[in-house]
């Protein structure tokens, strides 16, 4: 597994840049990606729904589904891409923390 | 050749075209090729795979279109260890211009392995082996020559459809036109996946069902007739005088007894209401009985493979739908079908199984949609019934 | 960035003349020859295509002979077919010896018409998949290498569709062919306990199992998932879901062979395939005992059933007690079904034959 | 204390000679007429058998009456039939006429064999059932009034068995009947909390629900259950384990009507009954409108079947879909199966009628 | 009468016999009866039933064969206020001597309401309707007279048999001797109830099933045969010659396509291995077709009514057996049974419901039985094999 | 419902003689039972076989399987009805002053 230096920390990224010590994460690590992601700077919205991932993840385990995401946050999934160019999954969940979403590709 | 293979050049001999030639074709020239063939190779020495479990990559603005892959024995073959897929939404019905075909080889040439499935199973062109690096210039190239990429993920999934009207007499709606419509259709749902799983469309112009829409669609659009099929007696009589055995094989493989010949008046008789539009006298006799002019389709629901719940195949829902540009109808059916299941699936649950799970009668009413004898084999025989 | 949603090109741009003066007109076709088929237009067109087999997994190379063939004889256009075979089309008769003698120069059969054995439909196996317990594309060969006759031929008493899976994911839409041959593992996934912890949803990974064989780590300092594996049937759900979880094994994987499916309406109503071989070892590169068991299959069918019908539509006339014996496969207890739906296979009438 | 575990009469003691002396020695038989079979054994005897209708509910005085005849005609002997049927054996062909005569003044028909509908089977009902949804008895009444016709003729394509159950217990072997009548709730069970208490079993309870509707009262001080009503289908199995849950009550109950069964294994297998009309409300003591749909679909079966097809083979031949359009049965969500295995039930093929 | 009972009189009218003037019959002489009479009416009043839940009495040492019931309106009609039935076991294939029927009216007449079901649908003589204290001295009086009670509860439940070879010429092994044997030796487990719930035996000489023993018993014995069928040229002759349309009404039904009119030699050809022995062509032929002469039986495990899991028809188990005295195969087989059920069965789970929970294949290998094709209509379409 | 004196006290019981009010139950109660059911006087085995089912109820809020009864108690059937001429379940159920044993009849 490769290492790299975020939020000044030198962290394990898997290929895809997924974190792969979930504890470690914080708000410099977070920025950090989003530069890699083509989110950066981060705005309010970015936070907005990189902290409802975590804190869904953190209470339930798994990633909240795609309509909960937009329900909640009332942002729509057009948005969404403007915010995060790698989606949801690609872009934001790696962002925030998360394994990185599997299933169905 | 420098690489050793000599599993794989087994593969090479006999009458059927080798795939394994076809590696080895570019591994002269691509060096990802190359250690395509070493990973193979090294696969038919193990019997395993050297594939690591998918990873995340994409191009900018989509969540679908691409399968990650990474090799587990990168140090051997670093020029696959990132080798990704791109699924090329093929062009309804699969038919290419030359011209349009070596687009494509030129830009997979620059951009990847060289190697291809001409199609996928969901009928993707798919351009087999890139680095994560190489996605995005390759996506700008195809979308300069004018192809985009299918889905993948909890998304709508690259529409297929029989080649229809296009060269198949029996095709009782334009296949091709409808696959291309829904296609530009829902774009974004083919390429921002947002649903609890996977959803499949397939089209099919008749009963023959040439795309096995019904084994492996979840919104399966199958043409058929309303009316009755058409006999030139005729061309009967041709063929029966030719020595067809329209009896033996004909009349008495109709599964639902409606044929029946005449041998005094040398008439081949239908009881109209009977027939179930199989399609089987019409494909025996392609030169005399043809299906009926008024045509349009059946919309079955449910079809997919064994996960999670065992496989199933598509249920009748409607049973005749005209099936015309702009195509109002199947747009809103579809609409309404992902509106209920987004709301009510868990994770990876399809239609199906998300429908025997709540009950088709439940979903029956949200769709709006009239519970007819057509929709089941047979009615219930517990009676378990809720009032 | 580029242009995004832009959708596959327009299928319009990309039919040959021949097709376009046709299109929604035609009135019959005929099965010339294996390979050839010959529609007739209402206008009183007559258009020929060349069906030629293709491996799938090729090279560009490869794509630019067939455009060769292509811009020669065929306006500059080519299609694929749903099993992935190539059809050149062309109005001018004399086209057609033409164009199967390129291909056969390229090594391309002519063939999978009628009543013939076409394509196998298949799927990823060694080549891109993580999931796979086989492989596809050598499968393929070793298979198609022995049934070559039949795809260049149109003897058999109806079509036989073949497809293989590399696992039970069934990408091949295995579950509904005449003979299908599907990747199976048989043993249970290894759990990686830190690997879970970092790359799997727990809730999902649980939910993943159909037969409820997941649970969690009981140990609650270990934030995991164990497998009770008398329960577990090796699907490698759980796997998709979870990368922490591989089931990939060198004894443990194999292939299943099913028969029997089919999808269209003609006739009887579509049908699942059907076990009928459990597993097989895998052999590469030739496989040679799943190949054997096919090739018998499919001799015994030819010799046996009626004209015009299908494999699954033979079994069912002449049972499958009947099948098990003609074939001399053994039956075991992994052929009588236990999962959801069993019962409904379980026989309920005292008719039987021996 | 009396003796125990004698067991039945030895069934030796209960033939009549002309059944000892051929026992196991038959050869043919022919349908007489209707009512009247003759057996013929390898030692040339001929036997005769009246059959007659029997209410099966009946007092002691009743049989009194059925011996003197049988004291009569048959060497003191007779038998039942598995549908409550009496029937009289001799083998003095003289025999038969006085045997239908006296039957005949008791008001007993003869009838019954070949292609009839004979005595239905039936259940206890409102005479002795705590259970019931409908009575059993007036049912069959009505019905066989109205059928009598077919009782004593055998007219029809092949035979009608009929059965009633009084509720979905389906004592009477109602699922696989080829006309089928059974009471049905259609109001969830009504918890008495403190009954429960002293009467019921609370995990037993919880457990005999299908469909898991039923749960613990969630106040820990009420040592009941409660019923989500949503979830119950009214089977009343929880009134069957805790009697503080009744459901019987005059406006939800009634009677469905299934169809199509069969038991013998002669050409298709057996096949369970399945629902036609979803629900009539008890119209004691006549029941007219279940009557009136058994006896047109009885006359629609007559005009329309092939000889020897029966009810369910014919509807297999002609389709669900046209049984319902030939009997203008309305066709409601509630034939559509959600049950356990429903999904096999759901059309899986373009091929249908209008 | 001063019963006023308008809705019943009702049923007393029209040709079929009338179970009201049955009652009422009794009526005149029984106080039981005559409230029953009135009960009845009632219900026919108010669309309920009136009987409450169950009790349970019984006579001493055994646990079945009483079905207690009491009225809910005993204040109206105290004389049936406890009205009891008892399951008297009948002697095999229904057979009577009057002599021991008018035993039987004489008890009943002493002891009960004089009111019967002759029979129960599971085959007893049903003794309806006496009292709490009536119950012991009845029994006593019955196996004085040569009766004794059958089942009821989680116990083997009266075993029932066809006529068989007492007056059927297809019954390929003795019904009534296997029936009666049976009976006799489970008598312990036919009054003691044990189980997890009810088991039913029934026993028909050939596939025609005359006591729908499929669809009803958990152990389903159906007669067969091993051989061929036997068929008299000479007889068929008969039938065609006298008009007999044996192309349509045979030959064309037989479910397997086994046999063949050949007109030429007016022979009808059987392709005795196609023959799935389903009884049809010998049902319509009778004078010229019969079973073969190695009879046996098929047994079949399962069949049961809808509670809980819905409705199961029996499941081929031995495929072939020979029943013969002492029977011990099925006697073991039965032992077999029960203690794996017994064992592993959830309180009112039948065998079928246990072994579609646990599994055909785990049940198979406790009991010993190899699988055979026969067993199954197909195989698994589904690949979740347990290795 | 009837009413009847059990050890003592007032109880109410149905018709089958089954107490309604389970938690007066005792040992007195018992025995006067167990005199209706000739199952009197009552053995250290009636007492075996009746403590092992009240425990049970208590313990599990139904009566336990014949099966279970047989074995934990070391009595088999055909002792048990000895013992209670009723059965476990008319018999030995009621005086343990359980729920009338329901289910299938
Ligand atoms: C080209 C193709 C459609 C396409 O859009 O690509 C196609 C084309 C035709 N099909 Fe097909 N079928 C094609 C895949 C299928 C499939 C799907 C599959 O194989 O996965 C099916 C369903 C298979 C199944 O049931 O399992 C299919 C079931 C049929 C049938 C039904 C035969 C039957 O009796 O079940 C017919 C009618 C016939 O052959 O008599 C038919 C008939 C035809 C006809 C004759 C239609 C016509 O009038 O033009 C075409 C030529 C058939 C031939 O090969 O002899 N086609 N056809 C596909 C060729 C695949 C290939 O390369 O071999
Ligand atoms: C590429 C392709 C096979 C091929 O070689 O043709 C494919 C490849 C994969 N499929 Fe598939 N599926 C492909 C068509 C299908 C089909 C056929 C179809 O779409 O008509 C099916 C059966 C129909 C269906 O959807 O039910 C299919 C049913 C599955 C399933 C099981 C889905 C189910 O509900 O049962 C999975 C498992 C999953 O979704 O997690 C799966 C998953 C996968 C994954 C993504 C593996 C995974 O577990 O994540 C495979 C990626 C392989 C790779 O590395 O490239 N794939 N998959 C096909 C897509 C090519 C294309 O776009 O044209
Ligand atoms: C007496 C009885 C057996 C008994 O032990 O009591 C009996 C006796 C005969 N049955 Fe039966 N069957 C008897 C109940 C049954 C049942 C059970 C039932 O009705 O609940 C069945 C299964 C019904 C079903 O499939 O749903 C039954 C299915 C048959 C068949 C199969 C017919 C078919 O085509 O499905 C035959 C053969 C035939 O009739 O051609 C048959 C034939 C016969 C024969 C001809 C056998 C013989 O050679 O003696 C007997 C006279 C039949 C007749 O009535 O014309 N018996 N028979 C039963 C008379 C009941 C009654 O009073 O009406
Ligand atoms: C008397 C009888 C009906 C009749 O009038 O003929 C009868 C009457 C009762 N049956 Fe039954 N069953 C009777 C034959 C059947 C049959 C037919 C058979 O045995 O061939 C069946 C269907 C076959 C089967 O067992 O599956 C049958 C399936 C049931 C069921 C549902 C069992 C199931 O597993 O689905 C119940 C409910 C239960 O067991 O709790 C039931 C329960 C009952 C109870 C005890 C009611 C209850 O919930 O406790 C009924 C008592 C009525 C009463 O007050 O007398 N009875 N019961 C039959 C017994 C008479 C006899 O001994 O000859
Ligand atoms: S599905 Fe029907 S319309 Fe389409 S290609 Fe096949 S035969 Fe023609
Ligand atoms: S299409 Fe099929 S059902 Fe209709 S008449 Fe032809 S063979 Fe029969
Ligand atoms: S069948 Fe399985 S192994 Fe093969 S491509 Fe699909 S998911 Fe991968
Ligand atoms: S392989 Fe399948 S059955 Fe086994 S644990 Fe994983 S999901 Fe469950
Ligand atoms: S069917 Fe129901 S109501 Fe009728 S006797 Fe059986 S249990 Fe009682
Ligand atoms: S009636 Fe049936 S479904 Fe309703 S609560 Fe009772 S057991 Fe459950
Ligand atoms: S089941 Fe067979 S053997 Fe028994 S009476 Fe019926 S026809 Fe005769
Ligand atoms: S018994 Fe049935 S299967 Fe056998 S030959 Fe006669 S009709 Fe055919």
């Amino acid at each position: 597994m490769a290492k790299t230096t975020l939020g000044g920390i030198e962290m394990e990224i898997d290929e895809d840049g997924f974190i792969q010590e979930p504890d470690k994460w914080n708000k410099e690590i977070a920025e950090d990606i989003a530069k890699l992601e083509s989110a950066y700077p981060m705005t309010e919205e970015h936070w907005k729904l990189v902290n409802y991932l975590r804190d869904y993840f953190l209470k339930y385990e798994i990633a909240p589904p795609i309509r909960m995401l937009v329900k909640q946050t009332g942002l729509d999934l057009k948005k969404i891409y403007q915010l995060f160019p790698g989606g949801p999954a690609k872009g934001a969940c790696k962002i925030a923390g998360l394994p990185k979403p599997t299933g169905c590709v | 050749m420098d690489e050793d293979t000599p599993l794989l050049d087994e593969l090479e001999k006999g009458p059927w075209p080798s795939y394994v030639k076809e590696i080895k074709r570019m591994a002269k020239k691509n060096k990802a090729a190359k250690d395509l063939l070493g990973i193979q190779e090294l696969s038919y020495k193990d019997r395993v795979t050297h594939w690591k479990h998918g990873g995340i990559v994409g191009v900018t603005g989509y969540g679908s279109g691409v399968i990650g892959r990474y090799c587990d024995v990168p140090e051997k073959f670093p020029d696959a260890a990132a080798f990704h897929t791109m699924r090329v939404n093929h062009p309804a019905g699969w038919f290419y211009s030359t011209k349009s075909l070596r687009q494509l080889c030129d830009i997979w040439e620059q951009y990847g392995s060289g190697m291809t499935n001409m199609h996928g199973s969901t009928g993707d062109a798919i351009l087999l082996g890139t680095t994560t690096d190489n996605l995005q210039p390759c996506f700008d190239s195809l979308t300069e020559a004018g192809f985009d990429l299918g889905g993948s993920g909890s998304a709508l999934r690259t529409i297929a459809g029989c080649v229809g009207q296009a060269r198949c007499e029996w095709s009782n709606f334009d296949t091709l036109k409808l696959v291309y419509d829904l296609t530009m259709e829902f774009q974004d749902e083919i390429h921002r996946p947002r649903w609890p799983y996977k959803f499949k469309i397939k089209a099919s112009g008749c009963p023959n069902d040439c795309v096995a829409a019904i084994a492996r669609a979840d919104f399966t659009i199958i043409g058929t007739w309303r009316d009755t099929l058409r006999i030139d007696q005729n061309a009967v009589r041709n063929y029966v005088d030719n020595g067809f055995d329209i009896k033996t094989l004909v009349v008495d493989r109709c599964p639902s007894e409606a044929l029946e010949w005449d041998e005094k008046n040398k008439e081949l008789k239908l009881q109209a209401d009977d027939c179930v539009r199989c399609m089987h006298c019409i494909n025996k006799m392609t030169k005399a009985i043809r299906p009926g002019v008024e045509g349009g389709a059946t919309i079955l629901i449910g079809g997919k493979a064994p996960i999670i719940k065992g496989a199933y195949l598509s249920w009748v829902l409607v049973p005749f739908m005209k099936i015309e540009p702009p195509y109002d109808e199947i747009k809103d059916l579809l609409r309404k079908i992902w509106d209920w299941w987004d709301e009510n699936g868990r994770t990876r649950e399809r239609l199906a199984e998300l429908i025997e799970r709540i009950g088709l009668k439940n979903f029956l009413k949200e769709m709006g949609i009239p519970p007819v004898p057509q929709m089941v084999y047979k009615p219930r025989a517990n009676p378990y019934v809720y009032f | 960035m580029g242009r995004t949603d832009i959708g596959p090109p327009d299928y319009r741009e990309m039919l040959p003349d021949a097709i376009k003066m046709n299109y929604g007109k035609w009135k019959y076709h005929e099965n010339v020859r294996a390979g050839v088929l010959k529609h007739v237009s209402e206008t009183g067109d007559e258009v020929y295509t060349v069906r030629v087999g293709s491996p799938r997994l090729v090279s560009i190379d490869f794509i630019r002979d067939l455009c060769d063939i292509a811009d020669k004889y065929c306006d500059g256009h080519l299609r694929f077919t749903s099993r992935s075979n190539i059809e050149f089309i062309t109005d001018n008769k004399s086209n057609v010896n033409g164009i199967i003698e390129e291909a056969a120069k390229l090594g391309l059969p002519a063939g999978g018409t009628g009543n013939s054995i076409s394509n196998i439909i298949h799927t990823q196996g060694w080549i891109h998949c993580h999931s796979a317990a086989t492989d596809a594309s050598g499968l393929v060969k070793a298979i198609m290498d022995e049934m070559y006759e039949y795809f260049t031929s149109m003897k058999l008493p109806a079509f036989v569709r073949i497809a293989v899976a590399c696992c039970i994911n069934m990408c091949g839409a295995v579950h509904c062919s005449d003979l299908a041959i599907v990747g199976v593992h048989r043993k249970p996934p290894k759990v990686d306990n830190e690997k879970v912890l970092a790359q799997c949803e727990i809730p999902t990974t649980i939910q993943s199992c159909p037969t409820g064989a997941i649970r969690r780590n009981p140990d609650p300092n270990i934030k995991s998932v164990v497998v009770r594996e008398d329960l577990c049937m090796y699907c490698a759900n759980c796997f998709t879901v979870c990368p922490a979880m591989p089931l990939a094994d060198a004894e443990g994987d194999g292939v299943a062979i099913y028969v029997g499916g089919k999808v269209s309406n003609a006739r009887k109503p579509p049908m699942f395939s059907r076990m009928v071989v459990p597993f097989l070892p895998n052999t590469p590169p030739r496989w040679t005992e799943v190949v054997d068991v096919l090739k018998k299959i499919v001799e015994i069918y030819a010799g046996s059933a009626k004209k015009y019908e299908r494999m699954g539509e033979w079994i069912e006339r002449i049972g499958w007690e009947k099948f098990f014996r003609l074939t001399e496969i053994p039956f075991t207890d992994q052929h009588i079904d236990d999962f959801t739906h069993a019962v409904e296979t379980y026989r309920t009438t005292t008719q039987f034959k021996w």
